[in-house]
């Protein structure tokens, strides 16, 4: 019951019940030529949501959607109509499904899994759409080719009404969905949106994240595709093609992408009202739907729906727990990461040159050195986001040099970045959730308001003040707190390593010497291994047990404080005259 | 397989890679600039056509269509950035969208004027010149000599005046062009003026070729987008590379294979080609 | 105040879905209604609006003669937008919300597919009127354009001997009705002692024919048989004289104004067809009379295919006065003992397969691109 | 006749006010040094007065003409040049057209402009065909100043232009400031780094929470008391 209430709670989802129970009343008071209209745009109303779940929730530009909505019809009618009886049917339903998510994998895998651009997707699905259509045509003898394959069997409605087993379906679509984008995996689902470096850098399998919600949109529209081939009665090659994807893009986006309702609004108007358009107009129909189109893309961007849910997001509550100190093995003095003859090179230029670094248990360890010595592509080295050229990164005996970010994080490495790297769009506490998450999937359904949060991690949030701003959206913070907030997330995932790149940069003396004994109390009290990158040589002096001196991609001096700033070689590399 | 229905062949690859490039050449500045996705380019390049068949009917010399279109199209496209395009610079989703809708009237506004029925635009050449004993038409050799003009004068803009400079700082970081005295506005206006006009001058090439009717467009838009991404953003020779790649392959499928499996080949590159590409968008 | 907003949205979408809803239920009792799809947008959109014409001009002239069974017809339009989702939504409107009582269609096959399960739930009559690949039945369903075998068998015999042609090529989009037409060709060249030297078969929407006419050139062939349709037939003609080609043409499916747009090319040209403009017989002067002082002197002149739903309209009044109602059942008996002289001379439907016996032409192409009519095969059974 | 007039600036991000009522005057040949700390608005007041931002209330004056309302472009056109905190490179482009980006003047100015640059950061001469991006964070920086230096502006804007940089190089960077300020130009920058604030600018100002809480000029003892507001 609980669920219930919370989804009434929300204005959102008030509307999608006023909306239910329109259609749920509009045949008692329709004719059946309404209904049908009606029962055929509810399908595409589905076929919304899951392009509004792949490119409004996962940030996954399809512009060729309509491939698994016609797959699914096409997989459906085929296999039903060849092997006929009830066993036809519902292995027609099973594969309608399963082809388009097997197409969604094999292009996720193809895609997500390789450093491309984010346009890539949108090149590949619409490429795919124009593929499906040419093949359906070329492959006449399977697919009916340009006429089409009619007599598609009914769905087995069990005695249900069409029109009401369509609505069924679209209730419950549309609940999943909801319950979906608002469980713990809809925020990393987000997350992933937003930033999918920090995501990464946070543990997460970004890929797989991405691989999972588009297959998981892909069958859906593969399901909207079996509704729609048995409802009509016809698939034609029209269903894969181009034009399609394009159509329910726009229905999205008049609605409103990023939200259920939205994209269900936008399905349902358009659909409903352009047969009429048609038959009052039908010279010239085409054209006002398309002056619609523009009016709303250039005025009305977030679509129709933001004109009625003006609801902004919530200043949910948090209840921050505190997990009770783990007692650490202290096997001190001891390295923990070991760097051997590391090398990285962008094309000709070499950035780091046979580096070897080793990195002590609970040791805080600063490293300085000119612009351009190679800081920052050293942590890089070390957390995946550039692949060494040469040499090993062993971290507890596994070497890592080849891995992917999201695996090193597991492995025990945290990272902040140079400039701020947040979920801007989420809140203080959720960014805090999604750390804590330590890149596990989480639920599908429950919304939790929780956080659970390491001993130190705490200590921080209470240092930083951040505990006050906790509701607010993390783009919403100033600079400093951002980089506080990052660096919390970093903490929060209870690494062994910690590599930290400029955390005081913009940051006042101050708090900087907050920042400076927090990192101290990680290192000494709970033996955590600290990598510091800094400029400000009087801040190094007050943290570090340990400085190192990168010069021109190679190690110029290592040692204690008071050994570095003597070393002559430092004054003339790095401090100038002074 | 004779020597003249091979050199045939290779006649007609280099003109189908001259018809991409000069089709996606236009498209390829807008997109790259100001990271607009025109879809209505190829409705464009429709209006070019139907500029070439105005300028037959009115009697004017066919060779006057290469001027007069562009320029009628360049004004059209002038007008349309004042009232739509200004407001969808660098949001490539929503110019998508509303571009497609723009196609959608301005295929049925030709309509009206114009009616539905196909029309002719005449060729400027009608003669044939000997290939090793085959005829082959000057019109399509003319179709390269076109392109590689369109080459070398985007070439000569964009290497050796400050133009090149002021469009490719203004593509990597508006807002600082902007505050370096750049009027970004200005230069996207230009710019889309300057794609219109390619897409009108594209229409006209083409026109002689086939026949001129509103949905004409369509058919283009699809194979120009895809080799303005395969050559990347603002980069001449990379669309040149592009256009040689996509429309080259076409043909050769449509000649050993058959048509359908060109077309589908020019998809296949486009997916493997761009995710093996170091720089992309 | 939010809450007031999105409750008066709401409202507002709800009316509009009633009113959509309202305009619906009324049914006048002294009209009969029919309906007509035709391409109006979209690729087809070249031969929809005279095929509207030709709808138009019919029932104003059954409304001349008395109408239906004493009640006046009423014509309803749609616009299948070239596309079989709209098409068989329009289907609906007309079927189901105006209960229209048949319904004609001028449009490609793929639209008449999917609005066939629309068609057969709704129990009216349907009638398809353009060309088409044959093969199809419906216990209510009639198709009144020529088929292949049609346009084939009487006529490919005449030109292998009188043009001397042997050697065939085939060029056609790659669609169902071109794919059945090469099938009957081929029985009908190799039946003949011919032989077909290559066939090539291009997506619609193809505008560069180069690989395919370098494919012809090393074929040599004497013929060929047009199958390519729409834009891209004009498209084809004019590159394959371009290139400097000339060889003999024969067509099935390309209207007279897309010949016009071919231009030189097109001379020459063989088509057969059940009608042309220019078919010199009084009833066709008289009809093209009152077509012109009906729609005025700039209107599209009526071709073949595009004219195609003029006769089985006719046929349709002539069927339900026969009948004297509208039932179906009897309707659908009365059909196939009506015949309707029109323009292009006698038709009249099967009552086996549903199909029309038409008069077949063989229409050249003259150097002002006007088709003249060489030969008259007579009425040709489907 | 003062050079930069501001009178009761108000300015923000959409319907957030970041700074409010702001009050400055600059003669012409000064320096003016703002300081203050992170997220104080110091940005913001750079921004607004280059056109970035727009104005909500109050009006800056540049030469006596009225700046607010004008695009970017036309107040860089005034001969103002400004060197934002980041992304004030183009990547994609070589060193050399970095430094041609939206110059106006004739060819031989632009080389002088050049060589007058290359005087105090000869790395860059060096680099000239290099692609931008591939400079370390110091190099971008000095392109930056170099940039403005070539431009020869009567008003320069610099946005923390000595962030990253390390302190051998930030003693060029006060020797090419006071080189430009020798030419009568008009400074006004932002600054975390308070020794460098000493050593080239002539007046300071110090922000907080949006607004100016002290403004002086730069002399014995101004370290002291600019320090002392800044660890509030």
């Amino acid at each position: 019951m609980n669920l219930t209430r919370s989804l009434l709670k929300s204005n959102p989802s008030r509307n999608l019940v006023l909306i239910i129970l329109i259609l749920l009343l509009l045949p008692t008071v329709s004719t059946d030529y309404f209904s049908s209209l009606v029962g055929k745009a509810i399908i595409f109303a589905i076929f919304a949501i899951s392009l509004d779940l792949a490119w409004g929730y996962g940030g996954i530009l399809s512009l060729g959607h309509s491939v698994f909505f016609g797959l699914g019809a096409y997989a459906f009618t085929i296999t039903s109509l060849n092997i006929g009886t009830p066993f036809g049917i519902f292995l027609g339903i099973v594969l309608g499904v399963f082809v388009p998510i097997i197409i969604a994998a094999l292009v996720s895998s193809f895609v997500f899994f390789s450093k491309t651009s984010p346009f890539y997707i949108g090149v590949v699905t619409l490429s795919l759409a124009l593929l499906a259509e040419k093949m359906v045509i070329r492959f006449s003898s399977f697919t009916g080719g340009q006429n089409g394959l009619s007599g598609v069997p009914e769905f087995p409605f069990y005695g249900v009404p069409l029109y009401y087993f369509i609505l069924l379906i679209f209730v419950l679509v549309v609940v999943v969905s909801s319950i979906l984008v608002k469980s713990d995996m809809g925020k990393i689902i987000m997350g992933v949106r937003e930033n999918e470096e920090r995501m990464q850098f946070l543990g997460f399998s970004t890929p797989l994240v991405r691989t999972m919600i588009f297959c998981l949109s892909g069958s859906l529209a593969g399901f909207a595709g079996i509704l729609y081939a048995s409802f009509d009665g016809f698939v034609s090659p029209s269903l894969v093609g181009f034009t399609l994807g394009t159509q329910v893009i726009v229905w999205v986006a008049i609605g409103g992408r990023g939200n259920i309702v939205g994209a269900v609004i936008g399905a349902l108007l358009i659909n409903i009202l352009s047969p009429y358009f048609n038959e009052y107009f039908p010279y010239v129909w085409q054209s006002i739907l398309g002056l619609f189109f523009i009016i709303t893309v250039v005025f009305f961007p977030k679509g129709i729906y933001s004109f009625i849910d003006k609801s902004r997001k919530s200043a949910v509550k948090y209840d921050v727990t505190v997990k009770p100190q783990e007692v650490k093995i202290l096997n001190s003095k001891s390295n923990i990461l070991n760097i051997n003859n590391l090398g990285v090179s962008f094309g000709k230029l070499s950035i780091l040159k046979d580096l070897s670094l080793k990195i002590n248990t609970g040791e805080l360890q600063c490293i300085i050195g000119p612009n351009g010595a190679g800081k920052t592509t050293l942590i890089n080295a070390i957390t995946g986001r550039n692949n060494p050229t040469n040499g090993t990164v062993v971290i507890d005996s596994s070497s890592i040099e080849k891995e992917r970010p999201e695996t090193i994080v597991d492995k025990g490495i945290a990272r902040t970045f140079q400039s701020t790297n947040i979920v801007g769009n989420l809140t203080v506490a959720e960014n805090l959730q999604l750390a804590t998450a330590n890149g596990k999937f989480q639920s599908f359904y429950q919304n939790t308001k929780e956080i659970h949060l390491s001993p130190s991690t705490d200590k921080l949030l209470k240092l930083s003040r951040l505990e006050e701003k906790m509701t607010l959206l993390a783009s919403e913070l100033a600079h400093g707190d951002q980089q506080l907030l990052e660096l919390c997330m970093a903490i929060a995932l209870e690494p062994k390593v910690l590599l930290l790149d400029e955390p005081t940069a913009g940051l006042t003396g101050l708090e900087r010497k907050e920042i400076g004994k927090i990192l101290i109390h990680l290192a000494h009290e709970d033996n955590i291994s600290i990598l510091v990158i800094e400029h400000d040589i009087d801040f190094v002096k007050e943290i570090a047990d340990r400085v190192t001196v990168l010069y021109d991609g190679t190690i110029a001096a290592d040692g204690t404080v008071d050994q570095i700033t003597q070393s002559d070689l430092v004054k003339k590399v790095y401090l100038g005259g002074h | 397989m004779s020597l003249s229905i091979l050199s045939v062949v290779l006649l007609n690859i280099v003109t189908s890679i001259a018809i991409f490039f000069v089709i996606a050449v236009g498209l390829a500045v807008i997109f790259g600039l100001m990271d607009v996705v025109n879809l209505a380019h190829g409705e464009f390049v429709m209006l070019g056509a139907y500029a070439a068949f105005i300028t037959s009917q009115l009697g004017l010399n066919p060779w006057l269509s290469f001027v007069i279109a562009p320029v009628i199209v360049a004004i059209f496209g002038l007008f349309i950035e004042k009232i739509l395009i200004r407001h969808l610079y660098g949001k490539i989703m929503e110019s998508i969208l509303a571009t497609w809708g723009l196609g959608i009237i301005l295929r049925q506004v030709i309509e009206l004027i114009f009616g539905k029925d196909y029309k002719i635009a005449p060729y400027p050449v009608e003669q044939t010149v000997n290939v090793f004993g085959a005829g082959y038409p000057v019109y399509r050799l003319l179709i390269v000599v076109l392109a590689l003009v369109i080459v070398a004068l985007l070439w000569y803009l964009e290497r050796k005046t400050n133009v090149g400079v002021t469009v490719r700082a203004v593509i990597q970081n508006p807002n600082l062009s902007s505050a370096l005295g750049i009027n970004i506005n200005r230069v996207y206006s230009i710019s889309f003026v300057v794609g219109s006009a390619l897409a009108g001058l594209a229409g006209a090439i083409i026109a002689p070729l086939v026949s001129v009717h509103s949905g004409m467009g369509i058919n283009y838009v699809m194979n120009g987008f895809l080799t303005v991404l395969v050559g990347g953003m603002g980069s001449l020779f990379g669309l040149v590379g592009s256009a040689s790649l996509l429309g080259g392959s076409e043909s050769v499928f449509s000649f050993f294979f058959d048509p359908v499996w060109g077309s589908i080949a020019v998809i296949l590159i486009t997916i493997v080609f761009m995710r093996f590409k170091k720089t992309s968008i | 105040m939010k809450k007031i907003f999105a409750i008066l949205v709401m409202i507002v979408f709800v009316g509009v879905l009633v009113a959509c809803n309202q305009t619906s239920g009324a049914s006048n009792d002294n009209t009969i209604k029919i309906g007509i799809i035709a391409d109006l947008s979209g690729s087809g959109s070249t031969l929809g609006p005279g095929a509207v014409n030709a709808a138009e001009l019919a029932v104003e002239e059954i409304n001349a003669g008395g109408g239906v069974l004493g009640k006046e017809v009423e014509l309803i339009t749609g616009d299948s937008a070239s596309d079989a989702k709209t098409a068989n939504d329009q289907a609906k409107t007309i079927l189901n919300k105006n209960k229209a009582d048949a319904l004609f269609l001028m449009s490609n096959s793929a639209n008449r597919e999917a609005m066939m399960s629309t068609v057969e739930k709704s129990n009216k009559l349907f009638f398809y009127t353009p060309i088409y690949e044959g093969g199809s039945y419906g216990d209510n369903m009639y198709f009144s354009g020529e088929v292949p075998s049609q346009q084939i068998e009487p006529v490919i015999p005449h030109i292998m001997e009188t043009y001397e042609a042997k050697k065939w090529f085939i060029v056609g989009n790659d669609y169902v009705w071109a794919r059945k037409t090469s099938e009957i060709l081929k029985g009908a060249v190799e039946g003949n002692g011919g032989e077909i030297v290559g066939e090539e078969y291009v997506p619609m929407g193809t505008s560069d024919f180069s690989t395919i006419i370098s494919n012809i050139q090393s074929a040599d062939p004497d013929f060929i048989s047009v199958e390519v349709v729409g834009a891209d037939a004009i498209s084809f003609v004019k590159q394959l004289e371009s290139m400097g080609l000339d060889k003999g043409l024969f067509a099935y499916n390309v209207d007279e104004d897309s010949i016009k747009a071919m231009g030189k090319g097109a001379v020459g040209m063989l088509e057969a067809a059940s009608y042309f403009y220019n078919l010199d017989t009084e009833a066709n002067k008289e009809y093209l009379k009152n077509y012109t002082e009906k729609f005025g002197e700039d209107a599209v002149r009526p071709n073949f295919v595009s004219n195609s739903p003029y006769e089985p309209i006719h046929i349709w009044a002539k069927a339900v006065n026969e009948a004297g109602n509208l039932e179906v059942k009897e309707v659908n008996e009365a059909l196939p003992t009506v015949t309707f002289s029109g323009p292009k001379g006698e038709v009249s439907f099967d009552g086996e397969g549903h199909h029309a016996s038409l008069p077949i032409f063989l229409g050249e192409v003259g150097d002002d691109l006007e088709v003249t009519i060489v030969k008259e095969f007579g009425i040709i059974e489907p | 006749m003062s050079f930069i007039k501001i009178n009761s600036l108000t300015s923000g991000y959409s319907n957030t006010v970041i700074i409010r009522n702001i009050d400055i005057e600059v003669n012409e040949g000064e320096v003016l040094c703002l300081l203050g700390r992170n997220g104080v608005g110091k940005t913001t007041l750079l921004k607004t007065i280059m056109g970035l931002l727009p104005t909500l209330d109050g009006e800056c004056f540049v030469m006596d003409r009225k700046v607010s309302g004008l695009k970017p472009y036309q107040i860089a056109n005034l001969r103002v040049s400004y060197a934002p905190q980041d992304m004030g490179i183009f990547p994609d482009l070589s060193v050399g057209k970095n430094l041609k980006v939206g110059y106006r003047g004739s060819t031989s100015n632009f080389e002088e402009g050049c060589e007058e640059a290359f005087v105090h950061f000869p790395i860059l001469k060096e680099r000239l065909t290099q692609r931008a991006g591939t400079l370390s964070g110091g190099e971008k920086k000095m392109l930056i100043l170099s940039r403005c230096i070539v431009n020869q502006p009567r008003l320069l804007i610099l946005d923390e232009i000595t962030e990253g940089v390390q302190p051998s190089i930030i003693d060029k960077f006060s020797d090419a400031l006071n080189d430009i300020k020798k030419k009568g130009t008009t400074i006004l920058l932002v600054e975390q780094n308070v020794s460098f604030a000493e050593k080239v600018a002539d007046f300071y100002a110090v922000m907080n929470q949006g607004e100016i809480v002290a403004m002086d000029q730069m002399g014995r003892g101004s370290k002291q008391k600019i320090e002392s507001y800044l660890v509030i």
